[in-house]
């Protein structure tokens, strides 16, 4: 069976707020409108205004609304139309939602989940194009997770939904009408994922560590690099950012004893520079036979042409590239 | 119990879109009593954190509200415990009003084990049943405060949500932002401003274009209390309880009160305003010696037995302090900086300490490297 | 210049804390010709924009405002250059208002180096001689515009910032936070809630708990003005320009007017309302056809004048468009990519591509690694 | 001649007014107060309320208006309170003032100084204890500056205001009142510093790369170090994480082969992340001779107890542990 990753995320939805009526939805356009991008599709009618909740242009005001039901013990999913308008509500989101928990030391719980597409969808301009993953993920008390494939979205918004802290959950805009293949198990209600990462594809020469949509272009660069330069390329996909899932890039890393990074964030203090501090202090460092390359958009605004803006964030083409250089291929 | 019958000035309130609430209104001797000793009793506390303060025992910051109990202590009497209740950084009275002993106040702000967050939140982060905080971002209590009353609405609750915030608060943008969800949604949210007439050294006519907190929700109604004399901020608080949980949405509360000390500890509060100013607050406004008068003059007490309500009320703070003075703090323990920062059973597999050696294992509940 | 006489309809405004316009006024017949032929090639302007958007010239978000024009042209026409704009994402005819040629503002939207923004900005980020953009996030450009006014204020300046905001954005937090600055510090702003019923596809009455725009000010004056009829645009915004400039402080219009089309070129625009109500503004509100009325009675223009102004329109935009998709988009080049970061000169040493070797090093204007 | 940081700052602000009428102080008690921190001192009597202006409590407002303000041509210096509060404004920082140069194709400059304490005081909980410097150091568009000395105060702040770009300028409130010895050269009103980073301490076993107060921590560290182990550490002071110079980290390491970096912001995704990458992919790395370690704050929402704040960020003993581990000293 194929399911699309909306469909995994509008099901997994759907699902939990049939099994747990504190769950609810909220934000710009989720009801009526079915969401901006058709994420909250049908649940208004199957779940009725008070559990789907249409909200003012006012993302500092119903972030914080919601983080304070939360504290009242509801578990709200909070949409961001995008994640760039999650700025105007950022302090809600470390300082109300993340740490409380520690600052009440364990009496206050915040059970809630923030989510929406992030990063650059296409010719939208510098202004929606921003990634957020390595500023949550620098939060303690925040999880960040990641989805590629709709298993992933399935699984993990799910055990995002169900998780007693608040998680922030970063789709991907241009991932919501890919259909991917999904399991028996996958479509259980039950199912959930742990916030481990995993091996979209074996391989013995190199590790292309990456999340979200990067996975794609990594699967898409390992076959190429396999047909044309004999190389095995083993593609991780990370799924959370925090936790981040070192145990796991240290075992490729010993395995193949090369790796890149892949995101599609500014390069700086980034998911990437991450990992390579976290393998150099680790095992792994010993194991490694180059230095490690990461592929990352550019230091730029977005810009808006297709010429430039094609400079901007990976392709297959760029992994490519980073993995020649540290297998010093011609 | 013996029913008295208060009578209000006419000044006590002022309405904005609404009939004010009675003037007249009856209640008991034994709840006057109450709020006397909860009021001195909350001034004690303050008293006490200000010397602890002094004596270099509580660290940070520190904000009192010595001079505003009235407002702590007459909304809890008019509330019940299933009502919810958030406030900014100057929240000790609150913590103590909504059931936190004394001592658990003092010993977080010592930063005990024993404390209300067990040494982790300090001055600005207390909590305590329905009672969610203490919040250190000026105007950030005001959405949180509106999704209770969310909450409340969404669970069916005869109950509404008091969130309180000062005058410097009252501009924040997010403000508005909660006035305009909570009448759209017709929430039972109780929007109170304490208006002590300065943000830090601002005042507020320099902050705020128009000073009348009450008017503020603009398409919500609002009423102007003395908050100054408990009294008036019982019987609006009640008032405003009912008026919410009877369906008739936000309202929007202003109490006008006065801090007597700076703003936090390390501010004199001199510079931006008249010490006669303070003094005529001090001697005129009082709200302690305000309920006084009423119980001397209703004859619930003599100015005997109120020397020595008085006098209990120190020896009892005084024991508190001691009491958390006596408590230790949370010992240097690794795995004390790590607990809390997600909920049991549902960590991250580790967190870094300082240096890598410091990383901490979940799953083995010790370090991750053996150090 | 030939003077008529303007006798406005009693229903083109409605005050707040205000005596509105006079309703009589004198203007030039080349005045009212102007603001026709500007209409009707923003008009033209923005059905290429749809027609390339479909054509797939232009990519990404693209808001067009057909059925909004007489604001863009009544306001430009009622103000100096020395004035100050700006709006939100849906900023094509300000662009072109302000000064921008119309294959400038197609030729950005197309992604092209002759665009306004050298092909960098696109749809929602234009820029003109003072004329700020063009912004992303709703709501964002009120403090924005209202540092615009406070820079006026500053320079001392006999000119005003006219800030543009939907129906939707009016409820955002930091609009309340501009109106209190621009207030206290009785700022030259003008605040224009441009209402067109709708943002996206929320209807006023479910985003704002008051949808009197023009009120929401509350302690700032206001004026709701007829937004489909430019004669009323052009007397509500030289007022409002008067008023702010001779020292009344800030007011806040409300344009009510209506978008024809979809909220951007994905939305269909038909699900959250129905094809009567839009077919309704088109054929009874619509401000071209109103003009054109004008036109006709006060002889102005005949029909043929008309028709003929509009078939110009049409081949000047026609050209336009051709000018603009036949110039060049920004070459694919990595110098091209990294300048505009920082102003010249100021660069920081290096700027990272993709991968380390396509690091660009401003001092050698190369990269830093020859690849 | 000995100058505090407060005085550096004021002196720096005083005399940029002086130079340009269109620079301008705006924030949070900066005039009648005189400053929560007393920076402002004085300002107010000496250019009057047009030039040093009190706000309402209104972070996402009067930063707007001061992006606003710069984008038509105006030079102003924000004061955040706390760079804590920065939070509610985050959104002008990076997508109004950061963004917009590119955006407008550099049509649309914005000169703009955003300053304030940043980072942790001591004992004032979760909520006013975070560090920003890799949030803001990620931004394209942005600079970033991080001084330590009353010197690096004045002449980074000068060139700050006088620089046409948005420039984030993180302070320390704990350094507010130390004195430093100040040069001649220093007290120019022509005195600006160019943003690259300061050897402090010249040493030839170990580089200890940091910023802010840790570079007190480094110096103290570093003198113990060599008292008990005969260890010549060498402390480099970045003063700028965007730019970040890395040619200064580069040499550095080639000189003592062995690098530490210190910090005291939450760990992952952090300024010492970065040095590790930038190191790893630079020539720098063939010549370390042990993994680089990071020394950060604890990945944790900053606790107020005293017991466990001590735990929470850097200090001059776990700096020599550090140094120790990678030195391989026991
Ligand atoms: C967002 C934010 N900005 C600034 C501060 C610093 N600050 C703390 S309290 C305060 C004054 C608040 O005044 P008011 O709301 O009147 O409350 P009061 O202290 O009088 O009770 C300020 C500016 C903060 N904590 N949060
Ligand atoms: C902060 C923010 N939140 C959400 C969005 C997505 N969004 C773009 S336009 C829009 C509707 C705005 O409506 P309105 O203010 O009425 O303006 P109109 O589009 O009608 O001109 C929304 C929700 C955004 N761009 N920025
Ligand atoms: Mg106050
Ligand atoms: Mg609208």
């Amino acid at each position: 069976k194929t399911m699309t990753v909306r469909e995994a995320l509008n099901s997994a939805m759907a699902e939990e707020m049939d099994r747990d009526d504190d769950v609810f939805i909220i934000g710009e356009e989720v009801a009526q409108y079915n969401g901006a991008y058709k994420v909250t599709k049908g649940l208004l009618d199957r779940f009725g205004e008070r559990r789907v909740v249409d909200t003012p242009i006012t993302e500092m005001g119903f972030t914080g609304l919601s983080v304070g039901a939360a504290l009242k013990g509801l578990k709200p999913i909070v949409e961001f139309m995008s994640f760039n308008f999650s700025m105007q509500a950022i302090d809600h989101v470390v300082n109300s939602a993340a740490k409380t928990y520690y600052m009440s030391g364990g009496t206050q719980k915040c059970q809630i989940v923030f989510r929406g597409p992030n990063g650059a969808a296409v010719g939208v301009g510098a202004q929606h194009s921003q990634d957020y993953s390595a500023w949550y993920g620098s939060i303690p008390g925040l999880k960040v997770l990641v989805p590629y494939s709709a298993e992933d979205a399935r699984g993990l918004l799910k055990a995002a939904i169900r998780d007693p802290n608040p998680v922030v959950f970063l789709e991907n805009e241009l991932l919501y009408g890919e259909s991917f293949e999904v399991s028996e198990e996958c479509l259980s209600p039950d199912f959930t994922l742990p916030y481990t990462s995993k091996i979209e594809r074996e391989g013995t020469d190199i590790s292309i560590v990456t999340y979200t949509r990067n996975v794609q272009f990594a699967l898409q660069a390992a076959e190429i690099l396999d047909k044309q330069h004999g190389v095995s390329a083993e593609v991780v996909n990370l799924r959370s950012i925090r936790p981040l899932d070192v145990e796991a890039i240290v075992k490729t890393v010993k395995k193949t004893n090369h790796l890149i990074t892949v995101e599609s964030t500014f390069p700086c203090f980034g998911v990437g520079s991450e990992i390579v501090a976290q393998v150099m202090e680790s095992e792994a460092f010993d194991y490694l036979d180059a230095p490690v390359q990461r592929v990352t958009g550019a230091d730029v605004p977005t810009p808006y042409a297709k010429e430039l803006e094609d400079f901007a964030f990976p392709d297959p083409d760029t992994i490519i590239r980073a993995v020649k250089k540290v297998l010093s291929i011609e | 119990d013996d029913v008295v019958e208060i009578v209000l000035p006419e000044t006590s309130f002022e309405g904005y879109m609404l009939e004010v609430p009675e003037l007249t209104y009856k209640t008991t001797k034994t709840n006057l009593l109450q709020m006397y000793k909860d009021m001195i009793i909350t001034r004690r506390m303050e008293m006490a954190c200000d010397a602890l303060y002094k004596a270099k025992k509580i660290r940070g910051f520190c904000h009192l509200t010595v001079g505003q109990e009235a407002i702590a202590v007459g909304i809890e009497n008019a509330i019940t415990k299933r009502d919810t209740v958030i406030t900014s950084y100057r929240c000790h009275s609150f913590t103590y009003m909504r059931g936190a002993p004394v001592k658990a106040v003092l010993a977080e702000l010592m930063g005990r084990r024993s404390g209300v967050s067990y040494g982790k939140g300090g001055s600005m982060h207390l909590y305590a049943p329905n009672f969610f905080g203490g919040n250190g971002i000026v105007g950030a209590q005001v959405p949180l405060g509106t999704g209770l009353a969310f909450a409340h609405q969404y669970k069916n609750e005869d109950a509404c949500a008091f969130t309180l915030y000062g005058d410097g608060a009252s501009n924040q943008g997010q403000v508005f932002e909660s006035f305009n969800m909570a009448k759209l949604w017709n929430l039972p949210a109780v929007f109170c401003c304490e208006n002590n007439k300065y943000g830090m050294g601002t005042a507020a006519a320099r902050s705020s274009a128009m000073t009348e907190y009450f008017k503020r929700g603009q398409y919500i109604p609002g009423l102007k209390v003395n908050g100054m004399d408990i009294l008036a901020v019982y019987q609006a608080s009640k008032f405003a309880k009912d008026w919410t949980v009877s369906g008739n949405g936000p309202i929007v509360l202003e109490y006008e009160t006065y801090r007597y000390g700076g703003h936090s500890m390390s501010d004199p509060g001199t510079t931006y305003r008249t010490r006669d100013e303070v003094q005529h607050m001090r001697s005129k406004n009082d709200p302690i010696a305000g309920l006084k008068m009423h119980l001397l003059e209703l004859g619930i007490a003599s100015e005997d037995e109120i020397k020595a309500y008085d006098k209990a009320a120190r020896k009892y703070v005084d024991e508190q302090v001691e009491m958390a003075d006596a408590s230790p703090p949370p010992e240097a323990k690794m795995s004390i900086l790590f607990e809390d920062v997600y909920v049991p059973g549902s960590e991250t597999p580790t967190l870094r300490g300082r240096v890598s050696d410091d990383t901490w294992d979940f799953r083995k509940n010790d370090f991750a490297i053996n150090n």
